[in-house]
């Protein structure tokens, strides 16, 4: 089945092979001694791996040209790879091998311009050269390799599995916080403000005002807020003080609405709860922050708590508060308007504290139990972490391999 | 019919969930025909949300206008924006919506004049109330924020080209603080970060945390 | 009496902005046909936008709203235009009634039902079938972020330098990196009380943590300056014309 | 007095600021420029491309941040045709789609170069990190028609581009979380070169990645921009917005230290 220009070109070919050594410049190319070819492990089934020692001869105008074809007689003329011949070597083989992976499907496609999408399942053979200029030689060695699909990847059994310890360890804690919700949490230094500001609301007479930031029910930030809006909430009701609530979300405004309705209730005071105070400021970030701000020129409450996940209101929201000479309280996970609830507000949640804060409030076993499991896998990666570096310095690389990424 | 409205929802959920997961480790050309599909129908759905944005938001603004909440006027605007881009949009410069995309066309006009300036102004005002913030509100209070703000001053014209005629020691001092300080604290925070984002991952799968299906039954 | 200087001060800057406008478009400094109407549009906004700054007013709860909604057109024209008509239009509907070359797709039914599942969210009696589609659009984003999320943001950050840098800077910067990432992660560990070595060590966590709240806050002023002198470059520039 | 100067009405305050801006404008003076390793590598990285690579860049950002990362985007389309780079762009972001078709038209014409063959972009697509793994496994699933509805497949532009491992270079513009995601969904899970740019805003939150080179560079807001037009040698906006932005960071230090030293007298005085 060849067709004229490829017996042509092998003509050429077996004319160059009949020479195997030629002087370029007067220096003499001396191809690799060995060369093989194997089907990449860990993989779609479409890659082959190459590899063969260094040549003594590379050097910066010195290329490497690995030819592939589907036949072992056929002429080799599709270059399949070809890279100068100081690149390309085997990590941690000290510049003494060359390693390539390839997909000699889509190149010899791509060659032939056939553009069918079934692949078919073959053996495919590769020739080594090293060429300088118009001279060159070839490997004798011919090498092949059947590529095939994989059901796992082995470089990655850590991440593997890291994440079936994390599984087993969620689900056990969030269970076993069911069985017995006193999981210790730590003290949360903001959460006693809470009381201190809400004291001084009641001796002042003046209202607290309570901001959700901008995120939907959907979001976690605004969970953990409402339920330590629940708990403000029924201190409030004790201190007989008046609660403001000011959403820009319905669905989050009329949950606020039920939590404080509950709890007042669960406080014993019912008839104090005016569902008024839980209101709709706006629909839109900027006249939600007009509104806000207006009822805190106007009103001056004593304290505002800024809880949830908040945008850019949060600068004007706090800085007006600030103004008023409230006492500000601001628990937020967004990280990019932390700085300045810490520069503007009392005390401040940074992070995580906030679930933190809402779970140690709530006592919920979901949040608790989760919470302990993500403190376990922290401390797995700061022991990690210490002890890799420790034998990082000593020479000893065993832990990095361990955590190695795939 | 609670088979329906709750049972199918977790399963949807957990068999997706543990197939995508599993679906990483397993390089086999299968699987990769499998998250090719599945990403795909993935962005077919997502392209529907719009709708879901474009109702809360209108069914927001009819229902000030309806009740005629303070300031319910200001509202008519938002049809009136949306009504007069979607026209044009539809209009398609005299293609109309079934014919590919033209340029330069109404459309275009009313994103480039209206959208973009409004869009790019509106976060610029806040440049003015950071610098009435500086001077009224951000105050060494604590010896945290004294820490910051020292930290925040260094950046500020160490990140300028003023900076380097200040001091030539300045950008040098912001690069290190961007580089070691800031980068060591912002990778715990990174690490922890994704550790949460994980554990609710996993919890979603396992039908632990359900905020997702909404209220009800 | 505070409320009539306000209104006076809003009709007297809409009357200076209108003769700035005809001044400049009678001037030929702005072409009114080809781009000078849609600068003065742009600049109106943007003028309008700032009138915040002085007070919440009319003219910018107008802009505003008028902004929101056509950023709402925007997005939902160009959904059809990118997903929908390409997806979903061309690949099912327009194959069964004309001949495209290319059969009608009907896999991509299956997402398209689901897409539209989920718009039954508002009906009270249907709302149970949006959750099939969030519970595949959450199951399928919890699964791939799981292992990804261990490889791109644990194990890829996790890095073991050794304390012994060639040189004495690099090793005290490989030792404060390390000291900071642990003490930062301790500061958020909350199964243990905050006392003795731990108490200490998140004490350090927080100043690095401050460090680096100093560092985004220098980053976000410069942020919003930015965004400024960007305005104000298009008021000067291409509305007024006063620098090239 | 000092209760008086504290609570000083903010209008003035906001003068200043307008002030401190409009007039190092009109003045015209141009500051040097200092360059950063972390815009060199971008830079770099392009620069060494040879010609008819292809470069993607992502526009992930609105109008709201148009005034950071459109002199970015300006900056970086300008190299790559001067290299005669192939660009394909394409957006996270349905209010960036007009941006972005902007810049990669207006300055493809400004070098001759042809929709099609030398540019596309690709347009707008929903689900951020389902695009990413779809464009990862093939590009034509993710993409199959351009931004004006023409098909992506056989477009001259993308010849020998199957999936995102093709692209010798990624660009992310970003103004959102997006960069995190092109990390974890685009650039570990198959393995191109990232390079990105964002607002200041999260700026800072980059350096991880920088240090874990899952990054190769990064242009964090207007100074990133400049310092990308001194590089390429195109002073444009962005390099004539570094005055007012020193004279502006000059002012809010001058205000925080003087607002500081109030505070603490007003607390001794009490």
């Amino acid at each position: 089945m060849y067709n004229l220009p490829n017996i042509l070109i092998s003509t050429v070919f077996v004319f160059f092979c009949a020479f195997p050594v030629f002087a370029a410049g007067g220096k003499t190319l001396i191809p690799p001694t060995d060369f093989e070819a194997y089907d990449t492990p860990s993989d779609n089934g479409k890659g082959v791996s190459l590899r063969w020692p260094a040549s003594p001869s590379e050097s910066i105008d010195t290329e490497y040209v690995v030819f592939v074809s589907r036949n072992i007689d056929a002429p080799f003329v599709t270059e399949a790879l070809r890279i100068n011949s100081q690149t390309m070597y085997e990590d941690n083989s000290d510049f003494k091998y060359h390693y390539a992976e390839i997909d000699p499907e889509n190149i010899l496609r791509k060659s032939s311009a056939q553009n069918n999408q079934i692949r078919k399942k073959e053996k495919y053979y590769f020739k080594l050269a090293i060429t300088s200029g118009s001279s060159i030689v070839e490997t004798g060695k011919l090498a092949s390799a059947l590529p095939k699909s994989d059901w796992f990847d082995w470089k990655k059994l850590n991440n593997f599995v890291l994440m079936i310890s994390f599984v087993a360890l969620v689900l056990f804690f969030i269970n076993h916080a069911r069985k017995s919700p006193n999981l210790f949490i730590r003290k949360i230094s903001g959460l006693d403000a809470i009381d201190e500001a809400l004291g001084r609301a009641t001796e002042m007479g003046k209202p607290a005002l309570f901001v959700h930031g901008l995120n939907g029910m959907g979001s976690i930030s605004t969970i953990a807020a409402v339920n330590i809006l629940g708990k403000i909430a029924f201190r409030i009701a004790e201190y007989d003080t008046t609660l403001k609530v000011a959403n820009i979300d319905p669905i989050v405004m009329s949950v606020s609405q039920e939590v404080v309705k509950e709890s007042y209730m669960e406080a014993g005071r019912p008839d104090a709860y005016v569902e008024d105070n839980i209101f709709l400021a706006a629909s839109e970030q900027f006249p939600y922050v007009a509104a806000v701000s207006g009822i805190m020129v106007r009103e001056k409450p004593a304290t505002n708590f800024f809880m949830g996940y908040f945008y850019a209101e949060s600068l004007i929201l706090a800085e007006t508060g600030a103004n008023t000479g409230a006492i500000q309280i601001a628990a937020t996970d967004s990280y990019t308007q932390l700085p300045f609830f810490i520069t503007t507000c009392d005390y401040t949640l940074i992070g995580e504290e906030l679930y933190a804060a809402s779970a140690y409030l709530s006592r919920e076993p979901l949040l608790l139990g989760s919470l302990r499991a993500q403190d376990i896998g922290k401390g797995i990666l700061i022991v990690a972490l210490v002890v890799g570096t420790i034998l990082t310095t000593l020479g000893v690389g065993f832990v990095s391999y361990l955590f190695m990424a795939g | 019919m609670n088979f329906l409205k709750r049972t199918i929802p977790l399963i949807i959920a957990f068999v997706m969930g543990v197939t995508m997961a599993l679906q990483y480790y397993v390089p086999h050309e299968v699987s990769q025909s499998l998250l090719k599909v599945v990403s795909r129908w993935g962005i077919t759905i997502g392209g529907f949300a719009v709708f879901l944005g474009a109702y809360s938001l209108f069914h927001l603004h009819l229902t000030k206008i309806k009740r005629k909440l303070p300031g319910w006027g200001y509202s008519t605007f938002v049809f009136l924006g949306a009504g007069i881009t979607i026209v044009f949009g539809l209009y398609n410069g005299g293609e109309f919506f079934w014919q590919d995309k033209q340029e330069g066309t109404m459309f275009e006009w009313i994103y480039f004049n209206v959208q973009v300036p409004a869009g790019a102004t509106m976060f610029s005002i806040l440049a003015f109330f950071m610098a009435s913030a500086a001077y009224r509100t951000f105050r060494a209070r604590t010896n945290e924020a004294t820490i910051l703000l020292i930290a925040a001053i260094i950046v500020m014209l160490g990140r300028v080209p003023i900076g380097t005629m200040i001091s030539q020691y300045l950008p040098i001092a912001a690069d290190w603080i961007m580089s070691v300080p800031n980068m060591a604290a912002k990778r715990g925070i990174l690490i922890g970060v994704s550790i949460g984002a994980i554990a609710t991952s996993l919890k979603i799968i396992f039908g632990i945390e359900r905020a997702y299906l909404g209220g009800g039954d | 009496m505070k409320k009539s200087r306000d209104v006076y001060i809003l009709f007297s800057t809409l009357i200076l902005f209108f003769l700035v406008n005809i001044f400049y478009l009678s001037m030929g400094w702005l072409d009114f046909w080809g781009k000078g109407l849609g600068i003065v549009t742009g600049a109106a906004f943007t003028l309008a936008m700032y009138s915040f700054l002085y007070k919440d007013n009319p003219v910018f709860k107008i802009a505003e709203n008028l902004f929101v909604g056509v950023a709402m057109g925007y997005w939902i024209i160009i959904t059809w235009f990118n997903i929908l008509k390409p997806d979903v239009f061309e690949t099912i509907l327009v194959p069964i009634f004309k001949e495209t070359g290319t059969p009608p797709q009907f896999t991509i039914l299956i997402p398209t039902l689901l897409g539209m599942f989920m718009l039954l969210r508002f009906s009270k009696k249907l709302a149970w079938m949006s959750r099939w589609s969030f519970a595949f659009i959450v199951g399928l984003g919890s699964g791939i972020t799981i292992p990804n999320f261990i490889h791109a943001f644990i194990l890829k950050q996790l890095t073991f330098d050794s304390l012994i840098a060639p040189s004495i800077p690099v090793s005290i910067n490989n030792f404060l990196v390390l000291l900071g990432v642990v003490s930062v992660l301790i500061y958020f560990f909350f199964s243990v009380e905050h006392k003795g070595v731990v108490g200490g060590i998140s004490i350090i966590g927080v100043w690095f943590l401050m460090i680096a709240f100093g560092a985004s806050f220098g980053y976000t002023v410069m942020a919003r300056m930015s965004l400024l002198i960007g305005r104000i470059q298009f008021l000067i520039r291409d509305w007024l014309g006063l620098i090239q | 007095m000092i209760e008086r100067l504290i609570n000083l009405d903010r209008r003035i305050i906001f003068m200043f600021v307008a002030i401190a801006v409009t007039v190092p404008l009109l003045a015209k003076f141009n500051l040097p420029v200092r360059t950063t390793r972390d815009v060199e590598n971008i830079f770099n990285k392009i620069d060494s491309l040879p010609e008819n690579s292809h470069v993607l860049i992502a526009f992930d950002y609105d109008p709201a941040s148009k005034e950071e990362l459109q002199p970015m985007a300006e900056a970086l389309l300008h190299h790559c045709y001067q290299k005669d780079v192939k660009v394909i762009g394409m957006t996270l972001t349905p209010g960036g789609t007009g941006l972005a078709v902007s810049a990669i038209e207006n300055i493809g014409k400004q070098y001759d170069k042809t929709k099609g063959t030398d540019f596309v972009f690709l347009g707008y697509k929903t689900g951020v990190e389902l695009v990413m793994i779809n464009m990862g496994e093939n590009i034509y699933s993710a993409f199959p028609e351009d931004f004006q509805g023409n098909p992506t497949l056989n477009l001259p532009v993308l010849e020998g581009i199957d999936s995102l491992k093709d692209f010798d270079y990624v660009v992310d513009l970003a103004s959102g979380s997006s960069i995190e995601a092109w990390i974890a969904f685009g650039k570990e899970k198959y393995g191109f070169d990232l390079g990105a740019g964002c607002t200041a805003v999260i700026g800072p939150d980059m350096y991880p990645f920088l240090q874990s080179e899952q990054l190769n560079g990064l242009m964090s807001g207007l100074k990133g921009a400049a310092e990308y037009e001194t590089l390429i040698k195109q002073e444009s906006s962005a390099v004539a917005g570094m005055s007012p932005q020193s004279v502006v960071h000059i002012l809010v230090v001058l205000f925080v230290l003087f607002g500081n030293t109030m505070y603490f007298m007003s607390k001794r005085n009490r």
